[in-house]
């Protein structure tokens, strides 16, 4: 196998996907004032179109399309590639990224009287930040320039979690960034590892040149741990609840949907695509049971949280535990990896939509109540119905209950785990799946009694349809024909290897 | 007919779930709520075909749906959609007593998903409408503020999750036996003798569909879920509800391949639970307390049929068992009614009560009645040894609680929710007529009046019922000193641990609190590290 | 010894020792430095592979020297907003720590009516 | 063992010695002083390693802005009563074990790189002539990886939005606080005066010099943002209102001439980023130009911090 490390037709739009929200950021920061929040809405159709469009020419070519930058093609330059998964992560950050962004209008908006605001310059151009970072993570093919696109996320989130400017806020976003940091320094080591040893960081020539070296293994513990590090697995994530709850709701749903995700994608690229060629064993195992402990220990502590941003930050650690069961049911050439391999990312992108609408909802929640106290929910369903259903509907993907993206899947992860005989991994997603039911049940049961409330403000309707639209996505997602798991199949590289398209 | 056929499992799904979107359009929301009771209907005729031309089937892939109707399938979701369409009507039509829209939208999902568990043919499609009769019932109890509601829900959701998940996972083992990837439930099933996993997707099979149905030990949750619902609520669920259950067991068990071992487990499942709920059933006071432990017991004495059937490798078991279990349907929807009716008119005994009586035998197959016609239909399923010494005595026992049934209706209204709608109150005398009558219309499809009406079996019937009636007198004499078991017996115990487990979740928090500060969260990041470079370094 | 093996220790050592501080000190900006240690010690990493690389009449390999390069830029970012975390939350508050329940347990009861 | 490899192995010990004297002093200040001279030295490490664009790089960055910015925090840190007691000697062994096993691990894996070392200098080289430069290190920056630099200027800026956002909302569009004293001292103001216009002449010289000789972009950059650092340290020069047009506009220009050269070069050379033949130099020089104005305004104004005064009229 030789990678294709050609420029492919329509490789280009890989690098508009960049630049869109790169020249965005600087536009927003040398105009100012409402400009940012402009552009930043404005930009975001087109980043749809083109997201759309690498989904399309991924789909078509049926193989990943690729870019060489400056025509240079690795090992010198950096060459970006869209697969399957990359195609359908820039589509689901083009969309929640919107999303959060239309919700963020009655929030984030300049007051008339200034010409520029703190709060609103800050959120728009990260807000565009994000987009950019998650866009070089989705389609970069290179390892040190994916070290880049971290720190750019990093840095992208990073305000966002304190831009209430509460002194808790900046505690708890110093937390975020220390730990981070140390994460990401982790990556790079490991990074520089694996030049020492292969003298390039190109993803797919590094896989063809992979063989057990010590660099190697430092390499893969280091860079491992790392992205752990920064996708808040449990017993790492002692920065998350306090930078997810407290951030504004529109941050919240971009922070939990979206950039754990990032560093999980930069995860799942390091063991299926660069270090597969490796004989390891038992990594696939560390990694599960660590998920698994994510699963029970996140669940039950949403459980217990008071407060509903807490809660459903919790739920966050929980939920990521489920994405790491995809190393050990989705790697390796068996029957069965297809489903793991489709079930973790269907996981991937049902949370990512549920929790963005779970956020923004609680967001209109809060607004309405005046706090997010769930003991204090009784009777609230009745005022505000749009936002319990979105809940309600972000709850039934959260559960695995049908239909729903995160029934499908539990139900995928569950037939691989079956179906390979490691029944602890079964085992882990069914009392997930009851412990969610029991945080879900907090949430709806109070609410849904006929006792008054009284609300300090109606609820924003369009903050909450936006919310039970994307709540109504990761329903959808339960009904994802079967093409829709081919396309995620484009260049997974289990199949090339094993000489499928 | 046949080229149309699989229209009608469609329409059942399809209608109802127009319904359900017409609700949330404020313009048709009223109309949509006040005919919903038309909703049914085509789920009626599609039944009422199969019966008469089947079997139905529709598979469309790119939906990843497959339906299916034969015999026993249309049997049931005759009677189901009859009682939807009659309580929905009764329920819904007035506009003043009318639930809530919320309650509404639950109250249509659970249709959904009681009408769809008889047409589902793929185990994704199953789980979906069985997972809709389960969790939305939720929505009968939450817009209640009682206390009693709000234990009695949550205890039922509790059972209900249990058994999703208990199904999830016997779906997963169900698929993965599959050898060419089909996920149609009569391929999975074919499969299942032969799989690998056919012990552990055996027990949590019966284990799933065991909740739903009570039998013991996953039984508390009946009494309860009866007891603080509202009658139509409380008619509908336990009539065409529990159902699913059965109708899980009928469609999911191997029947036709020998499996003794497992076979005479479910028997002894079935029969300890049809025993039990006599026995629990005879302590209660409230009536609806009462038909719930009733249905407990029949639903054992089923389980215990199909157990038989297991056991001897009987195809045929299904078309009886789904006779049976129509007959309950019925009968049991109206006996809620009945409770309804009397809390209503106060006491006033009498030919009400005669109805009642009658009605209630049914059950214990007093002869002339649907439930003597059920019970000769399954008679071959328990064959003569032991097992149907067994049967005939639960057949007494039934007789037994029924009769303490009737003794406690006339004290219904002492109770909570056994208020019901006018219009339901007033059509009691129907719904109970019907009940008696309809398993006439249907028994010619799975046996022979000839056959059933003989004296020797009428005689069969009929001496369970006189050995109730003795033991009730005797029970009346000794009232008094039987023990006040609360509904729900043993669900005390089982919500006790459950807080327990809850005070443990502390122990949660205090990891939490470590791995929150920051030097073991950077240890367990470097132990990290260090466990993947061993086990990266170990390779090969 | 040749400079990269010896630079090779270096580095290791300086990771070695900022891991243990950024583990155990509890004042953050010390932690801060010890982040910048392990920093250097990675660059050196870097270094030493620039330095391996010499092949022929090159020296030393550019491509890991740019990238420290670009890395030790994106320390000094990293750097300034933790500093900038530190001073504001010193100025809200009176003082800078990660203690986890300085701060999440008033907030729970402050909160809200 | 010759004269060099004796002070090679001098030098290590010292580097070792002042990094553990950094995480062992007890008081920030020190801790940040003994930071600093460890920058200083770890410098001559990189001239030793062939890395001189990296040693300039981490003596004027690394060491010197990072150092300004580090001190100024201590003084103002350091006068916070201590918030945490530190962990037990339990967990201290744990730790210090812990990361001996990874300093291990991590030499082992440097000594153990394969050899020969896979090298990307010869080809760097082939294609250095198509763009005209002379030293490889910009060559890589600019060209052959322009996209990271291109990137990690987005994060400068991005880094400076982050380090405003947190100021209280009243000071958005003001200045930062002054760098120094009301009163400077004598020494330092007279330092300044002298060394503001040599440094700014070095800076530019650096600049230019880099695309053959080491030094470039970023190295001329940084000396340049040193040298503000200190005339605002001597108060010749205020921070600037950070709502000013013109400063933003300078401190986006770098990344956004990247972006645009970039974005125009499908109609110049047929490839993004990539620059016509014949024309690379010039225009890579033009691009460079704009980086240095770019990277001289944001480390110091990362280095003055959140705007700490109304913006006033």
């Amino acid at each position: 196998m030789t990678p294709a490390e050609t420029t492919t037709s329509s490789g280009a739009l890989l690098v508009l996907a960049i630049l869109l929200p790169s020249a965005g950021i600087l536009a927003s920061f040398a105009l100012g004032g409402r400009n940012a929040e402009r552009i930043a809405l404005g930009s975001a159709p087109l980043a749809l179109a083109i997201a759309l469009s690498v989904l399309a020419e991924v789909w078509r070519a049926g193989r990943p399309i690729v870019y060489a930058i400056a025509g240079l093609s690795p090992p010198l330059g950096i060459a970006l590639r869209a697969d399957g998964i990359s195609a359908v992560m820039l589509v689901t950050s083009a969309l929640i990224i919107p999303a959060a962004g239309l919700y963020a209008r009655a929030g984030f908006a300049t007051p008339p009287a200034e010409r520029e605001s703190r709060k609103a310059f800050t959120f728009w151009i990260m807000l565009q930040a994000i987009s950019a970072a998650l866009a070089i993570i989705f389609v970069s093919g290179d390892l040190f320039n994916l070290y880049v696109a971290l720190e750019l996320l990093t840095f992208a989130a990073l305000p966002l979690a304190c831009v209430e400017g509460r002194a808790e806020t900046f505690a708890a976003a110093l937390r975020y960034l220390l730990f981070a940091l140390f994460g990401s320094i982790f990556y790079l080591l490991g990074a520089a590892l694996l030049y020492g040893a292969f003298g390039t960081l190109d993803i797919a020539l590094l896989a063809e040149r992979m063989r057990p070296l010590p660099a190697v293994t430092a390499a893969a513990a280091l860079m491992s741990a790392g992205l752990l590090a920064k996708t808040a697995l449990f017993p790492l994530h002692l920065w998350l609840p306090p930078a997810h709850a407290n951030a504004p709701a529109p941050a919240s749903a971009v922070l939990s949907g979206l950039v754990v995700k990032g560093s999980f994608f930069l995860t799942l690229r390091l063991w299926f695509y660069v270090l597969p060629a490796l004989p390891a064993v038992g990594f696939d195992a560390i990694l599960g049971a660590l998920g698994s402990g994510a699963v029970v220990f996140g669940s039950v502590l949403a459980l217990m949280q008071p407060r509903l941003k807490l809660l459903i930050a919790y739920s966050t650690i929980a939920q990521i535990g489920y994405l790491f069961l995809i190393f050990p049911l989705g790697s390796g050439l068996h029957a069965w990896t297809a489903d793991g391999w489709n079930g973790g990312l269907m996981q991937v992108l049902a949370h990512a939509f549920a929790k963005a609408a779970m956020f923004l909802a609680a967001g209109v929640l809060y607004e309405s109540l005046g706090h997010d106290k769930i003991a204090k929910f009784s009777g609230a369903a009745k005022a505000m119905p749009m936002t319990f259903l979105t809940l309600g509907l972000g709850g039934l993907s959260l559960m695995g209950l049908p239909p729903s993206g995160g029934f499908a899947a539990k139900w995928l992860l569950l037939r691989a785990s079956v179906a390979s005989g490691q029944w602890v991994w079964a085992l882990v997603l069914l009392v997930g799946g009851l412990l969610a039911a029991g945080y879900v049940y907090r949430i709806l049961a109070p609410a849904l009694s006929s006792d008054p409330v009284a609300l300090k403000a109606p609820p924003r309707r369009a903050g909450e349809a936006i919310a039970l639209s994307l709540a109504l996505v990761a329903v959808v997602l339960g009904f994802a024909p079967e093409s829709f798991f081919q396309l995620l199949d484009i260049g997974r590289p289990a199949l090339a290897t094993a000489g499928l398209p | 007919m046949t080229a149309f056929g699989p229209i009608f499992p469609a329409a059942t799904l399809a209608v109802p779930t127009a319904f359900l979107v017409a609700v949330f359009f404020p313009r048709l929301r009223d109309s949509a709520l006040a005919l919903q009771w038309v909703a049914p209907i085509p789920a009626l005729a599609a039944a009422i075909f199969a019966l008469a031309c089947g079997p139905f089937a529709l598979d469309a892939p790119a939906l990843k749906l497959s339906l299916w109707l034969d015999l026993p399938t249309a049997l049931l979701l005759a009677v189901s959609a009859l009682l939807w369409i009659a309580v929905g009507a009764g329920a819904f039509f007035d506009r003043v007593e009318r639930p809530e829209p919320r309650a509404a939208v639950s109250w249509l999902l659970t249709m959904i998903g009681s009408l769809g568990v008889f047409v589902a043919d793929d185990l994704l499609s199953f789980y979906l409408v069985y997972a809709l009769v389960s969790i939305p019932a939720y929505g009968m109890f939450a817009f209640d503020p009682s206390p009693g509601t709000a234990r009695a829900g949550r205890v039922t959701m509790a059972f209900a999750i249990l058994g999703e998940a208990f199904l999830l996972f016997a779906f997963g083992m169900l698929a993965a036996g599959e050898p060419h990837g089909s996920l149609r439930i009569p391929d999975v099933v074919a499969a299942l003798p032969g799989s690998p996993w056919r012990d552990a997707a055996l027990a949590l099979l019966v284990a799933g569909f065991g909740a739903k149905m009570g039998l013991v030990p996953l039984n508390g949750w009946t009494p309860l879920s009866y007891a603080a619902t509202r009658i139509p609520a409380a008619a509908v669920l336990s009539g065409a509800g529990v159902k699913a259950g059965v109708i899980g067991l009928i469609r999911f068990l191997p029947l036709g391949v020998p499996m003794a071992g497992w076979g005479e487990a479910l028997a002894v499942l079935g029969f300890a639970t049809a025993f039990y709920g006599v026995a629990i059933g005879v302590t209660q006071q409230n009536p609806k307390a009462v038909l719930a432990y009733s249905s407990m017991s029949q639903m054992g004495v089923i389980a215990a049929a199909l157990g038989m059937a297991l056991a001897a490798g009987d195809a045929n078991a299904p078309a009886l068992v789904a006779c049976y279990a129509a007959n309950h349907v019925l009968v049991k929807g109206a006996l809620f009614l009945a409770v309804g009716a009397f809390a209503a008119r106060g006491v006033r005994p009498g030919a009400w009560s005669l109805i009642a009586l009658v009605l209630a035998l049914s059950l214990a197959g007093l002869p002339l009645t649907g439930g003597a016609l059920a019970k000769a239909a399954s008679k071959p399923l328990f064959g003569y040894g032991v097992a149907a010494a067994l049967a005939a005595a639960s057949s007494a026992g039934s007789a037994l609680l029924m009769v303490h049934f009737v003794s406690r209706l006339p004290f219904s209204w002492r109770f909570d929710a056994t208020a019901s709608p006018v219009r339901l109150v007033r059509s009691w005398p129907w719904f109970a007529g019907a009940a008696l009558l309809l398993p006439y219309v249907l028994f010619p499809l799975v046996g022979s009046f000839g056959d059933a009406l003989s004296p020797s079996k009428l005689w069969d019937a009929l001496w369970p019922i006189l050995v109730g009636g003795l033991l009730a007198v005797w029970l009346a004499r000794v009232a008094d000193r039987l023990p006040r078991i609360p509904p729900g017996d043993m669900i005390v115990f089982g919500e006790a641990a459950f807080d327990r487990c809850l005070a443990s979740a502390t122990l949660f928090d205090r990891i939490d609190l470590a791995f929150r500060g920051w030097p073991a969260a950077g240890l367990a990041l470097l132990a990290i590290a260090l466990a993947l470079a061993y086990a990266t370094a170990n390779a090969g | 010894m040749s400079p990269p093996i010896i630079a090779g220790f270096v580095g290791a050592g300086l990771v070695g020792l900022g891991l243990y501080a950024l583990i155990v000190n509890p004042e953050p900006l010390k932690k801060l430095l010890a982040f910048n240690l392990i920093g250097s010690g990675v660059f050196l990493v870097f270094g030493i592979v620039a330095r391996r690389g010499a092949v022929g009449v090159f020296p030393f390999d550019p491509v890991p020297q740019a990238m420290v390069i670009t890395g030790i830029v994106v320390a000094f970012a990293a750097s300034a907003l933790a500093v900038a975390l530190m001073l504001r939350l010193a100025e809200e508050s009176g003082r800078v720590t990660l203690d986890p329940d300085a701060w999440t347990k008033p907030d729970d009861g402050a909160e809200g009516p | 063992m010759t004269l060099f490899d004796a002070l090679d192995l001098a030098l290590a010990a010292i580097v070792l010695g002042l990094a553990a004297w950094t995480i062992a002093a007890r008081e920030v200040f020190s801790a940040v002083v003994g930071y600093v001279a460890y920058g200083l030295l770890l410098a001559i490490v990189w001239v030793r390693l062939y890395a001189p664009d990296v040693a300039l790089t981490e003596a004027a960055i690394g060491s010197g802005v990072t150092g300004v910015l580090l001190v100024a925090a201590s003084t103002r840190l350091g006068r916070l009563p201590k918030a945490e007691a530190p962990p037990g000697a339990a967990l201290k062994i744990a730790a210090a074990a812990l990361s001996l096993i990874v300093a291990g691990l991590l030499a082992a894996a440097v000594l153990y790189l394969p050899d020969p070392a896979p090298s990307l200098a010869p080809e760097a080289d082939k294609d250095l002539a198509a763009t005209g430069l002379g030293n490889a290190v910009t060559g890589v920056l600019i060209a052959y990886r322009s996209f990271d630099t291109m990137l990690e200027k987005v994060v400068l800026v991005l880094a400076v939005v982050g380090v405003w956002s947190v100021a209280p909302d009243r000071f958005w569009g003001g200045a930062p606080a002054p760098l120094g004293p009301a009163a400077p001292e004598a020494a330092l103001v007279f330092l300044a005066r002298i060394l503001a216009p040599i440094g700014i002449v070095i800076g530019v010289q650096m600049f230019w010099v880099g695309a053959d000789d080491p030094g470039g972009a970023f190295q001329g950059g940084a000396i340049l943002a040193a040298m503000w650092i200190i005339v605002m340290m001597a108060r010749l020069a205020e921070p600037p209102r950070i709502g000013s047009g013109w400063l933003r506009l300078a401190l986006v220009s770098g990344p956004a001439v990247f972006l645009l050269v970039g974005l125009a070069g499908p109609l110049m050379a047929g490839s993004f980023f990539a620059f016509p033949a014949g024309f690379a130099k010039p225009l890579i020089l033009f691009i460079e130009a704009f980086m240095v104005l770019s990277i001289a305004l944001t480390l110091p104004l990362l280095v003055a911090g959140p705007p700490s005064r109304e913006a006033g009229p």
